[in-house]
């Protein structure tokens, strides 16, 4: 229903009902990392380009930009347009904004998406001065960046919450307290934020009429409530209370024939990363491949997380990249990587089993505290337990437990989750060169390591090529069992029949209201 | 009396000190720092994150630094809310919570008085049974299978009031319910007990040998005295009712502090951890001093001593 | 004597409790009268029925109690019979209690003053100013020292001997017919007691109220009572003048209550004594309860309860020993000197005739 | 008696036991008392309810630690008695009957170990055999029997259980007993079977016995010597005829001025003695003076004609 | 008033003196106090009746070890969320059926489980019997109220006697301990607690262990107070019995009914604080259950499969009520003053 092009009559209440489940920790564009705050600067600010349906880009402060051949220096033209003080946004705010991103001592977690543009490297190492980022305003409407090496997807980068541009006089302003609520900050997109003391679990995106485009804004404001009970959330919805629904698995089992129901596919993938620093897996492409064998990735996904989330083919998603109507997982499929069978498990694993000289063995599985965490653990060490001799323990930890123990590799196999920064391959595929720091269980393969170098650099601007070198990388990881892929994370979202035109993309922030309204449903 | 009052606050400002002490260094023993996505941050500028939290100098500087704050207000920065002072977090959020906490506490305690006054009044009748069924039930069901139910039932069903969020008064009655259960049902029974033996007591029949009618005796002796101990279990019932409203805040979608304390838990923000631990601290011990007072101040055997144990 | 009215009778009253043991018979057929302005004292040892006598007086009988038989007759009137409010109406206004311990009978949460003028508000729905004006009043009387001062302090900052008067005062307040004193000094100390004893016997001097006085205590007894009812096992065994109980008993068990207890003159190597313990009341033994304990028992006494035999117009002993065809027997020899001395006086009291000729009414011991 | 040449079991000097030191609630339990009791002797000590009779009798057998003073047993000093033998020997020799017939049996243990505590901790059994044996005697000296000693305290009587706590002190042969009230919370027919049992005891045993009563006559039928205690103090020393026959000191005489007596005809004549407590105002200093021959009194030494005057007028012949 | 009835002639004999004077005889059976408490406890019907429905518990949930109709922890992802099913019995609630999107349907039937596949109680939404699993959940449950209170009375019991025994400095010292301990609210000591422990049954256990302690110290603290002053305890001291035998003997068996009573009160409320800890997310972790995490499961789809809340929470009130009737019976039975 949604981005329907078909307009019913507008209902007279233009307010969307939408819900957090977690609270809105900072609007500080630098210091932004979770998805809560990632969609509200969605819509209350805009960046040079704005993502929008089936990660399309379209125009935002930028009215158009050039890329020079070398792919290395972009140009984008500003349109005039305001902040919600009134103020221009001019190519000054991208400077400064994108400064004290990467400036170190604002110790921005996302600054890392800058490692393209010239000097990042230095600044963030604290070498040079953050003046000297390769981004330069030429004159009030003109922004020129330079790159350090040519990037193709710098275009959705530039889209990235981490790359909106920031007043420099409002946050001189406001010092410490810029953006901790929604009056000590400024906006320059189709809503702005009231409502917002800083911690409080309700919060507005109220129409911005100073948003150069806010004739295409429906809605008079986007009321968000934080509800973190599922079933609270389901009894809300029912009684009207709010518009959409995330399921969990039960729910959406209940739900899912009904037309209020939408899947919304992310570009997110589960995996299993075994750890290779040393110990049992080392080496061992046996008990890695067993594994993945053993596991059963439909019926994860179809019985237990029952969520809409599906099997994946590799461990770059689904819909993430297109090439020449050809989906990157399909190219990149290999079969052993992802099917179930028990009866060749169970023979690679004795093989394994023998390789590492032991009959028996008990490993540890960490994985989130999460209602999907527990589930998904809880189901792979009933699967393994079919292997002979493997006796499986679980640990689940909150998020950044998780994280750190992944970090020092006090993990045997850790169930990580990675979600696209931007709709392209290489997201994923960085991610397991040998010195990739998300490269967590330390797999290494020369080949594999090749491939994404040629994609990053010598193929950089050869879409063919760079599309064979990231595909052979993916077979690589797949053949040698790198990792072992669980899940494609999807979405089941209950949305009420009257709202439209809500735009949900799979990377990076999720939600765009600008395009949305609320017909007539009296 | 002042004497008496000095010596608890000075105890009170003691045991703060106690649990501010431990739980810093308890806290330290943790993993978890308030780097979200360490593995992409240089090692200057995790140093410069950590800086920011004043979390690279010796462990015993931060103890003081933190042992000095606390007694200015500052609790520190939390992890959660980039740039948000912990106390400013808890001061926006105590007041559902303190709200909550109050009514329940009134709809708990008061019926739950005359329900175990009544239950004891009428004792082994049915009226008496029912009451103790009541009460059991009462401590029996966990608050959030109660506010489940009540939820469905009376929040979507029946309509009567709102499933959950935060507004006016009608917000709150399903929460307040669900949150007084257990008080209620504690009350009811300590009441009945206390009840029981002071019904037993000489003055009780004393005072029907005076001519007294029934309900006048109970009016005029059984009730004062059989109360004046039920004030003693107020700090207990504080305490359950700050662990119930952790649930509860939860399930009703509530801004208040239980609610941030099970996350900051689940998210190893230690900053709001220990804030939140003083915090709840320092209101149990006011809770305990206040009624240690009051018990002084409405029983005459103990105000003229000025002592409570 | 017959000039005096009754203005309490109790008849063949029969109590029992019924608990998950069985059914204690507590009162086991007692029967009294009590005349204006006389002091009646019941003695007897611990349980045996003393309090549940007077508690159904007041008709303040705990809820497992079972009323078998018999009546209370306030003024014509039974008490067992009367309706709640009734019962309300004469508690504390025509019949008051003073309880055996001081420091647990006031509420330990109202102030003294309150609790004195409590009755008269109840009663006689005087307003609380005058009532207290009388509560100070009534204060004096008993003898607390600076009442104006005390009248609003709380009952822990009173002695037990204070306290106890706070509990006489509250009797008294409103002038009872019948003033019921269950044991009312025995937790006080000897100095005390006397003291407490003094007020007592001048508070009735002064407000004529009869009294029932319930001790174990057979000094206190020979001081305040002027006729005697001596129970066992829930039945009154010998009733009487003081003089007849004291000088003149003939129940067995008497003899032994008398006799065990040593006086400032005893100096004999022994105590007689009662051997064994008291039965047990839920399962009372055939016959004379008394009889296993009785070193004078005859074989009746085990079969069949002794009537009342009656020893003169005002004194009757329920023992076989009194039966005509019974055997004489020799009492302990403190008895014999007892009845030596009642002999004495007798006949003193015989001469006195002979020389003044007193008029009857007079004549009441 | 004849007291000059009897040999003094317990010397009492200047003992003071006083609770919640330097507290407010500071309580003189027992203020300063002084008094010897001699071999075979009863000594009655009489007094009002918290005039310190129990803390004494505790304080002398040594469950309290006294603030002061000195306790004499045999002519060991037990004040401080850091000697463990003669500790365990003190425990034998001397011995207590307590006044709570409810409260001084064990609930939980049966008769025969509650009487057997002292044989066990002293080892005094052989076997197994001998201590049934030596608990059916003791069961036999109080007046119970043997099936007595499988059951539990509860099922027996106020007097039954008195006579326990006896064969309990018993067990360990003791040569001075102190008993406190033993019989004030026993119904009146069944106080003379314990008093009765004291004093056959104390004859056939050569038991000598502190009595501590607030009964008076109990107290003078029972003890040879007698001490009067009021506010902690000892007002009056003598033997009992003494005391109660020609009673000195004001309180004495307030006191047994006081006491019931079951004959009618006498209480219809008694008259209370009020007391004026100006003799303990504790203005002067006050010592236990021996104003007749063995007949002591509290007084100061101002006070000591007026005392020796009293005793005059009694006929009683005065010590120089 | 005098008998008018003929008497026998020997009536007026004296009664033999040796056979009538054996009035120190006791008829009453011989009754020890566990005895006496256990007599009165038997009057009391419904402690009796919550007395059996916890042995019923007990057994079933540690014999359940043994004869559980599944594995509760055996997944089966292709019976994931089927409602009860009784064989033979065909209404609504238990004969397999669900209301999906309005309309009821046959969820075995949907699931494809053939016509001997039924779960008494449903199954979770990895497919878990939940039979099995509330009979496992009961057991750890209880294990950890169980154990927890043990380590508790080990704690509490000593503590509390030996401040109470010892009074003085050192009692005024542990109180103060006690008192500090007690404003610090118990729930952040146990999530403390946990969290430097890592969640799992043991620190839990301890944790709650470590929660109540303090209450039980309290008891037994006064209690002894009271005891010590008790003659019997004076007895046992003048006759030279030393102090650690004093506790032994004299102390601890009249303590134990208090230690009893108040064990029935901390079990129930340790089952309790596992459940809350559970729903918090600091509880017994996967695959282990607990009737709290069965019930936060439950609790989620409380609207689509209420009988996933439903079960456990009967099964948690049922033992919380049995639990807190046995216990008020126990104290009436051990207090002597109860009217009989
Ligand atoms: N409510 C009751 N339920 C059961 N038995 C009772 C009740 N009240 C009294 N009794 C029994 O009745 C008998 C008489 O008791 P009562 O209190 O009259 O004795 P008493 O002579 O006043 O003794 P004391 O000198 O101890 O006060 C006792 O055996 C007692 O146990
Ligand atoms: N352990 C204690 N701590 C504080 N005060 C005490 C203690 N024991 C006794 N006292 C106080 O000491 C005084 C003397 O008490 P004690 O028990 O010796 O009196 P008593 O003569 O035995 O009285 P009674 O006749 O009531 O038994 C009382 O005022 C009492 O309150
Ligand atoms: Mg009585
Ligand atoms: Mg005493």
């Amino acid at each position: 229903a949604c981005g329907s092009q078909n307009k019913r009559h507008l209902a007279r209440s233009q307010t969307l009902h939408w819900v957090e489940s977690a609270d809105l920790p900072t609007m500080d564009p630098s210091k932004s990392t979770d998805v809560v705050s990632g969609g509200a600067l969605h819509n209350v600010d805009e960046g040079l380009l704005r993502i929008g349906q089936g990660s399309q880009l379209r125009p935002g402060v930028a009215k158009t930009y050039q890329v020079s051949k070398n792919g290395k220096t972009w140009t984008f033209d500003l349109r005039h347009s305001k902040w919600s003080n009134g103020r221009p946004v001019t190519a000054a705010d991208f400077v400064y904004g994108w400064r004290r991103t990467v400036k170190p001592s604002t110790a921005s977690q996302f600054a890392y998406l800058y490692d393209h543009v010239k000097n990042y490297d230095a600044i963030h190492k604290g070498k040079r001065a953050p003046t000297q980022l390769g981004v330069k305003a030429h004159g009030p409407y003109q922004l020129v960046v330079t790159l350090s090496r040519p990037q193709s997807y710098f275009k959705y980068l530039v889209a990235a919450q981490a790359f909106l541009p920031q007043s420099r006089q409002t946050v001189e302003r406001y010092g410490t307290k810029y953006a901790t609520n929604s009056s000590d900050a400024v906006y320059n997109g189709p809503f702005k934020l009231t409502g917002w003391q800083g911690t409080n679990d309700n919060w507005t995106l109220q129409r911005n009429r100073r948003y150069w485009n806010a004739k295409q804004t429906k809605l008079r404001a986007v009321k968000v409530q934080v509800i973190k009970n599922q079933g609270t959330w389901l009894s809300q919805y029912q009684s009207g209370k709010v518009d959409e629904l995330m399921t969990d698995g039960t729910q959406y089992r209940q739900l899912k024939k009904s037309p209020e129901m939408h899947i919304r596919n992310s570009a997110s993938m589960f995996y299993l990363e075994f750890n290779q620093r040393q110990g049992f897996f080392k080496n061992n492409v046996d008990a890695r491949k067993a594994v993945a064998l053993a596991i059963d990735q439909p019926a994860l996904t179809k019985n237990i997380l029952a969520d809409g989330s599906q099997a994946p083919k590799g461990l770059v998603p689904t819909q993430l990249a297109k090439r020449g109507g050809t989906d990157f997982a399909d190219a990149a499929y290999v079969k052993s990587g992802t099917t179930y069978d028990l009866q060749q498990a169970r023979v690679l694993w004795k093989k394994a089993l023998q390789q590492s000289g032991r009959s028996r063995i008990t490993l540890n599985i960490l994985a989130d505290d999460t209602p999907v965490g527990k589930k998904t653990t809880e189901f792979i060490q009933s699967q393994l337990t079919k292997l002979p001799g493997l006796k499986i323990t679980i640990t689940n930890v909150p998020f950044n437990v998780r994280l750190s123990r992944s970090a020092t590799g006090a993990f045997n196999m850790v169930v990580s989750a990675w979600i696209a920064d931007f709709p392209d391959a290489i997201s994923f595929s960085s991610l397991f060169t040998s010195h990739n720091a998300y490269n967590r269980g330390h797999w290494q393969n020369q080949g594999y390591d090749t491939d994404v170098q040629n994609a990053e650099g010598k193929d950089a601007n050869d879409p063919d090529a760079r599309w064979n070198d990231l595909v052979s990388a993916e077979k690589i990881l797949m053949q040698q069992q790198g990792v072992v892929p669980l899940y494609q994370r999807s979405q089941a979202q209950m949305l009420k029949p009257y709202v439209h035109g809500v735009q949900y993309f799979p990377t990076g922030a999720q939600w765009d209201f600008s395009r949305a309204y609320i017909s007539d449903h009296q | 009396m002042a004497k008496y009052l000095l010596k608890r606050i000075f105890y009170l400002l003691l045991t703060l000190f106690i649990v501010i002490t431990v739980t810093f260094f308890l806290m330290k023993l943790l993993p978890g720092t308030p780097l979200q996505n360490q593995q992409k941050l240089s090692p200057t500028e995790q140093h410069l994150i950590l800086k920011q939290y004043g979390l690279t100098k010796p462990v015993w500087q931060q103890y003081l630094t933190y042992v000095a704050g606390v007694f200015h207000g500052n609790f520190g920065t939390s992890f959660q809310f980039s740039d948000q002072p912990v106390s400013y977090l808890i001061s926006s959020r105590i007041g559902p919570s303190l709200l909550l906490g109050t009514q329940a506490m009134i709809l708990g305690v008061i019926p739950g008085i005359l329900v175990g006054a009544l239950g004891a009044i009428k004792k082994n009748t049915w009226v008496d049974t029912s009451m103790t069924v009541i009460s059991i039930l009462g401590i029996s069901i966990p608050s959030f299978v109660l506010a489940v139910l009540l939820q469905y039932f009376v929040g979507l069903k029946l309509q009567w009031f709102p499933i959950a969020d935060w507004g006016g008064f009608a917000y709150t009655v399903l929460p307040t319910i669900a949150l007084a259960a257990s008080p209620f049902a504690d009350t009811a029974r300590f009441t009945r007990t206390e009840m029981v033996d002071v019904l037993n007591s000489d003055y009780i029949e004393l005072a029907r040998a005076k001519g007294l009618s029934k309900w006048g005796v109970i009016y005029h002796h059984a009730l004062r005295n059989s109360l004046i101990p039920v004030v003693t279990i107020i700090g207990p019932l504080a305490v359950n009712i700050m662990t119930g409203s952790m649930v509860i805040e939860n399930i009703f979608s509530i801004p208040g502090i239980g609610e941030q304390f099970v996350k900051s838990i689940l998210t190893n923000d230690y900053p709001t951890i220990m804030a939140v631990t003083i915090v709840y601290s320092v209101m149990l011990m006011v809770v305990l001093l206040i009624t240690d007072i009051v018990y002084g101040i409405i029983d005459p055997r103990i105000r003229i001593s000025g002592k409570s144990n | 004597m017959q000039s005096k009215e009754n203005i309490l009778e109790v008849n063949h009253l029969k109590i029992n409790f019924s608990t998950y043991a069985g059914t204690v018979k507590a009162i086991r057929d007692v029967s009294f009268n009590l005349k204006k302005g006389e002091t009646l004292a019941i003695v007897g040892e611990s349980g045996s029925g003393k309090t549940v006598t007077t508690r159904s007086i007041m008709g303040l009988l705990a809820n497992n109690a079972v009323v078998t038989g018999g009546n209370v007759l306030f003024h014509g009137k039974d008490v067992l019979k009367m309706s709640q409010k009734e019962l309300e109406a004469l508690r504390g206004a025509k019949i008051a209690q003073i309880f055996q311990d001081p420091m647990t009978s006031l509420d330990p949460t109202m102030r003294i003053g309150r609790q004195i003028a409590e009755p008269l508000m109840v009663h006689q729905g005087v307003k609380k100013s005058k009532a207290m004006a009388q509560a100070l009043e009534m204060m004096k009387l008993v003898g607390i020292t600076d009442a104006e001062n005390r009248i609003n302090d709380y009952p822990h900052q009173f002695s037990g001997g204070m306290r106890q008067r706070i509990v006489i005062a509250i009797a008294l307040i409103n002038y009872p017919e019948i003033l019921i004193a269950d044991e009312p000094t025995t937790a006080l100390d000897v100095t005390i007691q006397a003291q407490i004893l003094d007020l007592m016997r001048e508070l009735q001097d002064k407000i004529s109220t009869s009294i029932i006085f319930i001790t174990h205590d057979l000094g206190v007894v020979a001081g305040m009572a002027d006729r005697v009812a001596v129970m066992y096992a829930g039945k009154i065994v010998e009733f009487g003048t003081v003089d007849e109980i004291f000088y003149n008993p003939k129940h067995p068990y008497t003899w032994g209550l008398l006799s065990s207890m040593p006086t400032l003159d005893t100096n004999s190597d022994e105590l007689p004594s009662i051997p064994g313990t008291p039965p047990d009341l839920l399962d009372p033994p055939k016959g004379d309860a008394f009889a296993p304990r009785n070193p004078y028992a005859l074989k009746i006494d085990t079969e069949k309860e002794p009537p009342f035999f009656k020893v003169s117009d005002t004194h009757y002993a329920a023992t076989w020993l009194l039966h005509p065809d019974a055997p004489k027997v020799t009492p302990p020899e403190q008895i014999i000197e007892r009845q030596k001395k009642f002999a004495k006086m007798q006949q003193q009291l015989e001469n006195k005739k002979l020389h003044h000729k007193v008029e009857e009414t007079e004549e009441q011991p | 008696m004849e007291l000059d040449n009897a040999k003094k079991v317990l010397e009492v000097s200047h003992l003071k036991q006083y609770f919640n030191m330097g507290k407010k609630d500071e309580v003189k339990a027992v203020d300063d008392i002084s008094f010897d009791i001699y071999e075979g002797e009863t000594f009655g000590l009489v007094g009002e309810s918290g005039s310190g009779k129990t803390t004494a009798g505790r304080a002398i057998i040594h469950l309290y630690t006294p603030t002061s003073g000195s306790i004499k047993f045999n002519g060991q000093e037990i004040v401080g008695l850091k000697d463990h033998k003669k500790m365990k020997q003190f425990r034998r020799d001397m011995q207590m009957i307590f006044q709570d017939p409810y409260a001084s049996l064990n609930p939980r243990m049966k008769v025969k170990d509650i009487v057997a505590e002292g044989i066990d901790i002293n080892h005094l059994a052989k076997n197994d055999a001998d201590r049934s044996k030596q608990v059916a005697d003791l069961l036999a000296t109080v007046g119970l029997n043997r099936d007595h000693a499988s059951r539990y305290p509860h099922e027996f009587s106020g007097g039954q259980r008195q006579r326990i706590g006896i064969a309990r002190a018993l067990a360990v042969q003791p040569k001075f007993i102190i008993a406190d009230e033993p019989i004030s919370a026993l119904d009146v027919s069944i106080q003379a079977q314990v008093v009765n049992l004291l004093k056959k005891l104390q004859r056939e045993r050569k038991l000598t016995f502190l009595f501590i009563a607030h009964d008076l006559s109990m107290v003078k039928y029972i003890s040879d010597r007698i001490g009067v205690l009021h506010y902690g103090r000892m007002l009056e020393v003598g033997t009992s005829d003494e005391v109660y026959n020609h009673p000195l000191h004001d309180y004495t005489r307030s006191l047994l001025s006081a006491v019931p007596v079951p004959d009618p005809e006498y209480e219809r004549t008694r008259t209370q003695i009020k007391y004026d407590p100006k003799y303990e105002d504790g203005s002067k200093k006050r010592e236990l003076v021996e104003i007749v021959p063995h007949h002591f009194v509290q007084c100061s030494s101002d006070e000591i004609p007026m005392y020796q005057e009293r005793a005059k007028a009694m006929g009683l012949s005065v010590r120089a | 008033m005098a008998d008018e009835v003929k008497l026998p002639a020997d009536s007026f004999e004296p009664l033999d003196k040796s056979k009538h004077l054996d009035s120190e005889k006791i008829a009453a059976p011989n009754l020890t106090f566990t005895q006496d408490a256990w007599r009165r406890l038997k009057k009391n019907k419904s402690a009796i009746i919550a007395m059996i429905i916890l042995v019923i518990f007990f057994i079933l949930a540690f014999g359940s070890a043994f004869i559980s109709p599944h594995n509760p922890n055996a997944v089966n992802p292709q019976f994931a969320n089927l409602p009860p099913k009784w064989p033979g019995v065909n209404i609504n609630g238990v004969n397999g059926t669900l209301v999906q999107a309005g309309s009821r349907v046959n969820a075995y039937q949907a699931a494809g489980a053939g016509a001997g596949v039924h779960y008494w109680l449903g199954t979770d939404y990895l497919g878990r019997d939940m039979l099995s699993r509330i009979l496992f959940g009961t057991r750890i449950s209880l294990t950890v109220a169980v154990v927890a209170t043990a380590v508790d009375l080990l704690i509490g019991v000593s503590f509390g006697l030996f401040s109470g025994w010892k009074g003085g400095w050192i009692d005024n010292f542990m109180q103060r301990v006690i008192e500090i301990i007690m404003s610090i609210p118990t729930l952040v000591v146990v999530v403390l607690l946990i969290l430097i422990l890592k969640p799992g049954m043991m620190s839990i256990t301890l944790a709650i262990a470590f929660s109540s302690w303090t209450t039980m110290a309290r008891l037994i603290r006064a209690q002894t107070m009271e005891l010590k002053e008790q003659e019997y305890v004076l007895a046992a001291q003048t006759l030279g019995e030393s102090s650690i035998k004093i506790a032994f003997k004299h102390l601890l068996p009249n303590l134990s009914s208090i230690i009893i009573i108040q064990t029935m009160f901390t079990i129930p409320s340790a089952i309790f604080f596992e459940a809350f800890l559970s729903f918090v997310g600091i509880g017994i972790s996967a695959p282990q259950a607990s009737l709290g995490t069965l019930l936060n499961d439950g609790q989620k789809n409380f609207q689509f499969l209420p009988y996933q809340m439903w079960y456990p929470a009967i099964v948690l009130s049922v033992i919380m009520i049995a639990f807190n009737i046995f216990a008020d019976g126990l104290r009436d039975a051990f207090d002597p003053q109860t009217k009989e």
